[in-house]
């Protein structure tokens, strides 16, 4: 008896990944890009779909609302919006695939292959616990992990501010 | 007697030389330094038979230890034996002829002189090192200065042959690198000689490090086949360079083959010395018909080194105690007189701008001294009596023969049948350069040597005759050190 | 509060530095020079404070943990960083965002800081990406330059790859063992296979990092088109710090891996070395010759790796901080020459020692303690590793990676016959005046390489921290 | 069809991983190989959760993990736009096999 | 007892001479080093005379027997296995009769340079050579140890190189000299590997002990040298068969002789003294000195010295009939003369027995080393006069000298009577003391001993009569012309006074192989057949030379390929020559410089060559484009993946 939330499990993954697929193979850039954007919006239903709504959002939030625009914006301003995309070489895709095939098949196979024992019925964590837990500063605490996001964004924006810029010659 | 002055006399002239102005205060300050030297290897031999004769028979003397890397068991230990002692000896003659002889060099003079004596540093710090780190360390260091030398006042086919000569030395330490630590993990880790000539050390371990020190060390020392680097290297160096080289930098090797390889692993010594013994064998004469048909004053030399040098680790792989003591001879002896000879060689290639045999003629009329030099060179090149070359020979021959089977002897016979050969080569270059009609008519109004020269070949022909005509002090010297090499090698012959 | 400050005291300088940027970089009309200056002062300041009232111990639970090595290792870096400042004058005082560039690397730095003393896969990884990220923005700090922006695209590409990859098997290993704590980790090991793919997978960061033959390929490239401080930065901080860390994996998080990591480690040891040098023995461009040559080095600590840990880990340390002086003396000859000339060729070398005999002496104590010949400390650097390496007592190992130090001898010999004996009649590079910070740093790096491996007690204090 | 569960949700997330990387290797076009690299961070994401939920609910080290992720992915998606457009500017082109300056 | 000062100085003051004349000759001593040097060796000869003197007359005999005297010995060298290498004085009667000839011949050959060699640029050079020379051989005479004869050997060698040499500016003395090395060099090499087999058995170098050791068949070390065996030859044998080969080296004998005609590239004096006199007959010297382990110990050894002696003395003396330069003429004679000692040597015995049969081939030969060192070194100082006197070697450019030269052609005369085993003459007593011994041991050696001996008159003849007869001489003459002053004719003549009247010494009393004093009766029977021979062959010459006809033309012509063969020296030299050239040269030598060069050198090379190869073959590792790094990569972390999982576990 097929349940509703396989039914959706199953169609979130086939979005993910025909998705996923179609935007590394598909010759407009700009399609790819919105492609990537429905691959996104795939897996945060797949969070949703495993109860956690915290980080769903916050792929909404970070990867809709900001990565995926600000990789449109760089197309626009590459100028690159309407054309295809050159073609890859041969010689690369096949050993490319195959790699990539290989690796696949080793992963899946030790992943299935290993004995992880699943523990079902834990409620999802609360976003109040989330956020306690973000800024515990004791033993399992995340409050370091923070502030040094906090110095990687500054740095990764000083840098970004610098490079873009348009320099005075 | 004070070891660390070995090192501090060098060190000091080294920094001076930095602040000096002009090039005679370079030479005259080399000159000084190297005279220090010699006299410190005098007191050192004084010191050391005084200490022997006054009863002390510890195996090494003057001791002294200074810690290095303490955790890893490294310590600064000095000490001499007999070998080191004569060693020194030599070292201190060389470089001071070595330093005579380049008085007239013009290009870099500073950086040539602060090499030559950064040189001397290495070998004697390497004479006196009782510790393996510290013995590589030293014999490290007198790798790049003949690089340098060679590379920048040498002549010919110069990089070609400093790049060799580089880089196969480096192999061998890097074969040397490997042998050490594995004595060292073997033997809980240490590095000092003493403490490991106590540990036993076993035999399948023995048979792998063994051949790893050996050939390292041989590399130095131009064991056939490792030899290649030996002509060339020697025919581009300047002249000092190529008397270090020879007379000092072929000696490391045979000093570390002997004490590191043979009194450290007696067993792998006995094991392969048959190997050895065909090698050298083979070194010694193949060296020599090479030889013969060389034309470059230089080459011959070169090669007539592979074939001396062959009789240094043929008197070793006879791990007899004559022999091995005969060996040690045949080192300093050829030290001595390959020093000499390319003393000389330089000269004549100062003035004539050849060195080849055959452009040559009739130099002993317009340089006698120079030719006279060359012919007491060749002379005890070829085992002349009254000469080093002689005595170190025969004590080899002599330990050699007290190995009563045919396989020794034979090896013994082979070597001996190139003093012939040397007879054969050494007159040819002798009879074509300073004998004969003079053949370019531009030859006719060089000089002979200037004082400079002659000290330098005097210094270096005082010591091939003190050794040639009363050999006893030197093998008394070496006799207790090589005893005790033998006796651990276990074999019943004395 | 006081213990907070004095364990987290090489981080907070840090953090400190980084604002005081700010605010310089906020207000304006202070000329480069000047602020070149100021910045020497302080990093001098931050790596002499780096000595003194430090503190062992752990904070945030166990995130953040500080050791005596760890503060030594830190040392190391800071030193390298006043180093860079100082050999790298000539190109920092030309630079239009001088201030940008120190935020960067300092934010770098501090990433490396919080990874030497990260206590967790998660505040590992924060600190990796905090260290590379900025790294990436330094690299095409010469903004129109073609060469630049293709190494910052080449390396913040693959390094965001190799980071797919490390976060993959992190989150394999936080599958199969529940945990992301370091501490925790070594007990949860079953060896299982899934747990070895995933400790493969992280390997394989790290060996991307430290440029370990395969995962190397970016560096030449990245080394060759950054402008030459960042360059310096990157081989000897960056390798450096990721070293350090490399080494905490594996003698502490993974040793109940460490059969496997040895042969990894035997393997890519001989591979790294024997690419590295034959690569090395064609570059033509300096930058890119010392790019192969660093390659070449990480073979040797990689050598040492192998070692084991009590080996292992000080002349690891050891080595690093002799290679920080050879390194930086090598990339700062090679960046006052090509900031003053614009050459970059090893053939423009020829004859240096007739102009410039002072950068060439430099420059030649640089190659021959890279190369480890005695008596510079190179030589005792690597005879370290070596000897770590040896204690497993596989000779075979040792023996090809000890011949290595030959073909690398004959690639550093070539500069230094380039130097010394070749000619250069047709174009001779000029008499190039090397600035008073140049010239310090130059002297304070070959001080370095002389003096490090004779002043044995530093190898002794090394091995005596925990 | 099976109850959907860790396995599945692991599968996916490995064969989007290799999706990505597949992108990565054989795209000339620099922002679509930057498509493909945030491909591969949430492949890992949801290794993370799903490994969180399904293996170890206790703590939240997967959650936050798969959180800190994305904000590195964005960090670092803006340093590289930022160094993609200076390579437009110095290339007049993002082209990958374009820009190859340095070899060998 | 003797008084070792005095011996000690018989060795000194010739060595002094060459120091001082060595080191400040040239410069500083120059016309005075011909004289310093003569009143040196004149006291060392007069030390000599007196030494020997007191040994044969006062101290030496003891029981009726010369005993073996060392009054002298130093620890030259101690080996740790009880080898010592010595450096002493042995005392005789075989090293005084040595130190006598040697030291006298050495004063008449110094006086005769003084003029010989006036004008000379190197005259003080000439001088220090010769004292090294005499200092070098009166050691050798005097050893009491067998290394130590090596030691002088070799420096006897070397002085002998040395004045070969001395025209070191004619390209024939250098090939000459170095000739001569070589092939001497060659025998020692044998000697030394004799040497250390000798030493080996006994334990001891010293002479006495050698003797002692392997002269008695009981002792231990004789059996034990019997019983180890090499190639079916004892031990004992191949030591003594690789000595003699180091004094067949030096004595010229056949077939290593071919250095001493050559040898004769050196001024005249010297081929007197080295290559006539004293060096070359070291090979007797060193054969007399072992004599009684190679008489007693080993006899079949002994049975083939003496053929090598008398092969060589035969074809020495074929040989000698055809050459024309009459200084080779005189050493193929001296070869001839060495043969007889040798085999006289051979055919000995050691000890008196019956009439003193048995040693009489010892005294015999000895005596003939003396007589012969007589008029041997008369007939060289007399063709010098005669060279210098036309400027050249040949015969053909003399002839009718008799009257320019008349002091001289007596001298020659003499000599050619004594060599020629005229009586009353010395050789006459000597070589007919040989042939007896060889009779007594073996005809086959006596009869070729005689021919020889009827050959060697012919030849010296011929030489006679063309220089001092046949034509008259053609040549230009001026005053400087004449005979030269009394330091050529007071050697000339004291020489042929002892070429005169040698012969009659009772040589046995001195000198026997085992110290007794051994008559030697006269055969008058036995010695007609030498004589008349002899007396034939002067004849023979006489008619075919005196006059200067053109019967040896004829002769010449009708022997044909004989003559050739015997003109081109049984083609010896080039068999020599075709060994050393062909073979050791051309393919050893180049061979071994082809491998060095291409073999060794071009492995290391190769090594090189391959790196850098290996090097451009990877290039296209680094191909400068992300994607292919980031697939390097991927395939990295694969390979190690799968290595890791599956291969190695």
């Amino acid at each position: 008896m097929m349940q509703g939330s396989t039914i959706i499990f199953y169609l979130l993954a086939a979005m993910s990944l025909v998705f996923g697929l179609l935007s590394v193979t598909t010759r407009q850039i700009f399609r790819a890009a919105i492609y990537l954007l429905f691959t996104l919006i795939g897996i945060a239903g797949l969070y949703f779909w495993m109860d956690y709504q915290f980080i769903a959002a916050v792929q909404v939030v970070v990867y809709v609302g900001g990565i995926v625009v600000l990789i449109l914006f760089s197309i626009f301003l590459t100028n690159q919006a309407g054309e295809k995309l050159p073609r890859g070489k041969t010689v690369r895709k096949i050993f490319s695939a195959l790699a990539v095939f290989c690796a696949f098949a080793l992963v899946i196979s030790q992943v299935f292959e290993a004995d992880l024992t699943e523990t079902s019925g834990s409620p999802a964590p609360t976003v109040a616990r989330i956020g306690k837990k973000m800024l515990d500063t004791g033993q399992g605490g995340y409050a370091l992990p923070f502030e040094v996001i906090s110095i990687l964004l500054l740095a990764a924006m000083v840098g970004c501010i610098v490079i873009a810029l348009k320099t005075k010659l | 007697m004070n070891l660390s002055l070995l090192i501090l006399i060098p060190s000091l002239t080294v920094l001076a030389l930095l602040v000096t102005r002009n090039r005679s205060q370079v030479c005259w300050l080399s000159f000084i330094g190297s005279l220090v030297q010699i006299g410190l290897a005098l007191a050192l031999y004084f010191a050391f038979t005084k200490e022997r004769a006054a009863g002390n028979s510890s195996q090494m003397l003057f001791e002294q230890t200074h810690e290095l890397f303490r955790t890893l068991h490294i310590r600064l230990h000095f000490g001499v034996d007999g070998i080191s002692v004569a060693m020194i000896l030599l070292t201190s003659l060389v470089v001071a002829a070595g330093v005579l002889v380049s008085w007239k060099i013009e290009k870099m003079t500073k950086e040539f002189y602060f090499l030559l004596i950064l040189l001397s540093l290495g070998a004697y710090g390497f004479f006196i090192s009782l510790d393996l780190f510290v013995l590589f360390f030293f014999l490290e260091i007198s790798v790049i200065p003949k690089y340098l030398f060679i590379g920048i006042w040498g002549s010919g086919k110069k990089q070609y042959s400093a790049n060799k000569l580089a880089l196969m030395l480096m192999s061998g330490s890097a074969l040397i690198l490997v042998g050490i630590l594995g004595l060292y993990f073997t033997c809980g880790n240490d590095f000092d000689i003493l403490h490991l000539s106590q540990a036993t050390i076993p035999d399948n371990v023995q048979y792998i490090i063994f051949p790893l020190i050996f050939l390292g060390f041989g590399v130095f020392t131009a064991l056939f086949p490792l030899h290649t680097w030996v002509p060339d290297g020697h025919s581009s160096a300047p002249t000092a360079g190529s008397m270090f080289l020879a007379g000092i930098s072929m000696k490391l090797g045979g000093y570390g083959c002997l004490r590191v390889a043979i009194y450290l692993l007696p067993n792998g010594a006995t094991h392969y010395a048959t190997i050895i013994l065909v090698l050298s064998a083979i070194a010694i004469l193949y060296g020599a018909f090479v030889t013969m048909m060389q034309k470059d004053l230089k080459y011959i030399n070169a090669y007539s080194s592979v074939s001396h040098v062959g009789f240094t680790l043929l008197g070793m792989g006879m791990l007899t105690q004559t022999a091995i003591v005969g060996s040690v001879m045949q080192m300093v002896s050829h030290g001595l007189m390959t020093a000499l000879f390319f003393a000389v060689i330089g000269m004549i290639y100062d003035r004539t701008h050849t060195r080849m045999v055959n452009e040559m003629g009739g130099l002993m009329k317009v340089m006698p001294f120079i030719s006279t030099a060359l012919f007491i060179v060749g002379l005890c090149s070829l085992g002349l009596p009254g000469f080093s070359g002689f005595v170190a020979e025969v004590t080899i021959l002599v330990g050699s023969w007290q190995n009563n089977d045919l396989f020794h002897r034979t090896a013994t016979v082979a070597a001996a049948a190139s003093i012939v050969v040397t007879a054969v080569y050494i007159l040819r270059a002798i009879g074509q350069t300073v004998m004969g009609p003079i053949r370019n008519k531009s030859f006719e109004g060089l000089r002979d040597a200037a004082w400079n020269e002659k000290l330098a070949a005097i210094i270096l022909i005082a010591g091939i005759l003190t050794i040639g005509l009363m050999p006893g002090w030197l093998y008394q010297l070496l006799q207790p050190a090589a005893e005790i090499i033998t006796s651990r090698l276990g074999l019943g012959i004395k | 509060m006081k213990d907070f400050l004095l364990l987290m005291k090489p981080e907070l300088q840090l953090t400190l530095i980084l604002f005081l940027l700010v605010f310089v970089k906020l207000g304006r009309g202070i000329k480069n020079d000047l602020l070149l200056q100021l910045i020497q002062v302080l990093l001098l300041f931050n790596f002499v404070l780096g000595f003194f009232l430090n503190r062992n111990g752990h904070l945030f639970g166990d995130l953040y943990q500080s050791t005596s090595l760890f503060i030594f290792e830190k040392n190391i870096l800071n030193l390298s960083a006043y180093l860079v400042s100082l050999v790298c004058a000539d190109w920092l005082r030309k630079s239009q965002n001088l201030p940008e560039f120190f935020l960067l690397m300092v934010s770098s730095m501090l990433g490396m800081f919080l990874m030497i003393s990260s206590g967790n896969l998660l505040i590992f990884y924060l600190s990796l990406e905090l260290s590379s990220i900025p790294v990436a923005a330094m690299v095409n700090f010469d903004l129109l330059k073609r060469k630049s922006s293709e190494a910052a695209m080449k390396l913040i590409l693959s390094s965001a790859f190799s980071s797919g990859v490390l976060l993959f098997g992190i989150s394999l290993l936080y599958g199969s063992t529940g945990t992301i704590s370091f501490s925790e980790i070594p007990a949860r090991l079953n060896g299982n296979t899934l747990q070895v793919l995933a400790f493969i997978l992280i390997f394989c960061a790290f060996a991307f990092k430290l440029s370990i033959v395969p995962f190397h390929l970016w560096t030449a490239d990245v080394y060759e088109g950054a402008p030459i401080a960042a360059t310096s930065f990157l081989s000897v901080a960056s390798k450096g710090a990721f070293a350090f860390v490399f080494m905490g994996f594996l003698y502490k998080t993974f040793l109940p891996l460490g059969d496997i990591w040895y042969g990894m480690l035997v393997l890519l040891t001989l591979c790294t070395l024997l690419i590295g040098n034959l690569f090395a023995l064609r570059q033509q461009n300096i930058k890119r010759f010392l790019a192969f040559s660093s390659i070449a080095q990480v073979g040797f600590i990689l050598l040492g790796v192998s070692g084991g840990a009590p080996l292992g880990s000080p002349s690891v340390v050891y080595f690093i901080l002799i290679y920080v002086f050879s390194n930086l003396a090598a990339f700062g000859v090679a960046s006052v020459i090509s900031e003053q000339t614009g050459k970059e060729n090893i053939d423009d070398y020829n004859g240096l020692y007739k102009t410039n005999p002072f950068l060439s002496w430099v420059l030649t104590l640089a190659l021959f303690s890279l190369a480890g010949i005695p008596p510079t400390a190179g030589f005792f650097g690597k005879l370290f590793l070596i000897t770590a390496g040896a204690s497993k007592g596989n000779y075979g190992f040792i023996l090809t990676g000890a011949l290595n130090l030959v073909i690398s001898l004959y690639y550093y010999l070539r500069i230094v016959r380039a130097i010394f004996f070749e000619k250069n009649d047709v174009t001779p590079l000029k008499n190039i005046h090397v600035s008073v910070s140049v010239r310090f740093g130059l002297i304070i790096c070959s001080g370095g390489v002389l003096l490090t491996g004779l002043f044995s007690w530093i190898y002794d204090y090394i091995q005596s921290l925990h | 069809m099976i109850e959907p569960g860790l396995y599945h949700v692991l599968f996916i997330s490995s064969a989007l991983f290799f999706i990505g990387t597949y992108g990565f290797l054989t795209r000339r076009n620099l922002i679509t190989m930057l498509m493909s690299l945030e491909l591969i961070l949430n492949s890992v994401n949801l290794n993370f959760v799903a490994f969180n939920k399904w293996l170890w609910p206790g703590k939240l080290d997967g959650l936050f993990f798969a959180l800190f992720v994305i904000a590195i992915a964005a960090a670092e998606a803006a340093v590289a736009i930022a160094i993609i457009i200076n390579l437009y500017r110095t290339h007049q082109s993002i082209d990958v096999e374009k820009t190859e300056e340095m070899k060998n | 007892m003797p008084n070792t000062i005095l011996i000690a100085l018989i060795l000194l003051l010739p060595l002094a001479g060459f120091l001082i004349n060595g080191i400040f000759g040239r410069k500083y001593i120059g016309k005075l080093a011909g004289i310093l040097s003569t009143l040196l060796l004149l006291a060392s000869f007069i030390i000599c005379l007196y030494t020997a003197y007191g040994y044969f007359y006062q101290f030496g005999m003891v029981d009726g027997i010369y005993q073996k005297i060392v009054p002298f010995e130093w620890n030259w060298l101690s080996f740790a296995n009880g080898l010592v290498l010595k450096m002493g004085f042995l005392l005789d009667p075989l090293s005084a009769m040595m130190l006598l000839v040697v030291s006298f011949v050495s004063l008449m050959v110094h006086i005769y340079s003084l003029s010989y060699m006036k004008g000379e640029e190197r005259f003080a050079t000439y001088y220090a050579f010769l004292g090294l020379f005499s200092f070098s051989m009166l050691g050798l005479v005097l050893s009491s140890n067998i290394f130590q004869i090596y030691f002088f050997w070799e420096l006897v060698g070397v002085s002998s190189y040395l004045l070969i040499g001395f025209y070191y500016d004619r390209p024939s003395a250098v090939m000459a000299c170095k000739k001569a090395f070589i092939v001497t060099r060659f025998a020692d090499f044998g000697f030394l590997i004799g040497i250390l087999v000798l030493s080996y058995y006994t334990g001891s170098l010293d002479f006495q002990t050698i003797l002692e050791r392997l002269s008695s068949p009981e002792s231990s070390e004789t059996g034990m040298a019997l019983q180890a065996s090499f190639l079916g030859i004892s031990a004992l044998s191949w030591g003594l068969i690789l000595v003699f080969i180091g004094g067949a080296g030096k004595s010229a004998l056949f077939p290593l002789h071919i250095w001493l005609p050559d040898a004769m590239e050196g001024p005249t004096p010297v081929s007197a003294l080295i290559h006539a006199a004293t060096m070359v007959v070291a090979g007797v010297f060193l054969v007399a000195r072992l004599f009684p382990v190679y008489a007693i110990s080993g006899p079949g050894v002994l049975e083939s010295v003496a053929w090598v002696g008398v092969i060589s003395a035969l074809i020495a003396a074929l040989i000698a009939c055809t050459q024309t330069d009459i200084k080779r003429v005189l050493a193929y004679s001296t070869m001839s003369q060495i043969g007889y000692m040798i085999f006289a040597l051979g055919v000995s015995g050691y000890g008196g027995g019956n009439n003193g049969d048995i040693g009489l081939g010892y005294t015999a030969s000895l005596f003939h080393l003396f007589t012969h060192a007589l008029f041997k070194a008369l007939l060289f100082l007399g063709a010098g006069v005669v060279i210098h006197y036309v400027h050249s070697n040949e015969i053909r450019d003399m002839g009718g000298l008799k009257k320019k030269l008349p002091v001289t052609h007596i001298c020659f005369l003499i000599a050619c009577l004594a060599i020629a085993g005229v009586p009353p003459f010395s050789g006459f007593f000597s070589k007919e003391e040989i042939l007896y011994a060889a009779w007594l041991h073996e005809p086959a050696i006596f009869f070729i001993g005689l021919i020889s001996s009827g050959i060697t008159a012919f030849y010296m003849f011929r030489l006679y009569f063309g220089i001092f007869h046949s034509r008259t001489y053609k040549g230009h003459e001026t005053a400087n012309h004449a005979e030269g002053g009394p330091a050529i004719l007071i050697p000339l003549v004291l020489l042929a006074i002892g070429a005169a009247t040698a012969g009659f010494i009772p040589f046995g009393h001195f000198v026997s192989s085992d110290g007794k004093p051994l008559d030697m009766p006269f055969h008058l029977r036995f010695s007609l057949a030498p004589v008349l021979l002899g007396l034939t062959g002067i004849l023979l010459a006489g008619w075919l030379y005196a006059s200067g006809s053109d019967r040896p033309e004829k002769i010449r012509l009708a022997l044909g390929g004989f003559y050739r063969l015997l003109y081109r020296k049984f083609y010896i030299d080039e068999i020599y020559l075709f060994v050393t050239r062909k073979f050791l040269f051309n393919i050893i030598g180049r061979a071994a410089a082809w491998t060095d060069k291409n073999v060794v050198d071009g492995l290391v090379d190769l090594l090189g060559a391959a790196t850098r190869g290996l090097s451009v073959l990877l290039r296209g590792m680094q191909s400068g484009k992300v994607q292919q790094y980031a697939l390097y990569f991927l395939g990295g972390a694969l390979a190690l993946a799968f290595l890791f999982i599956y291969v190695w576990k």
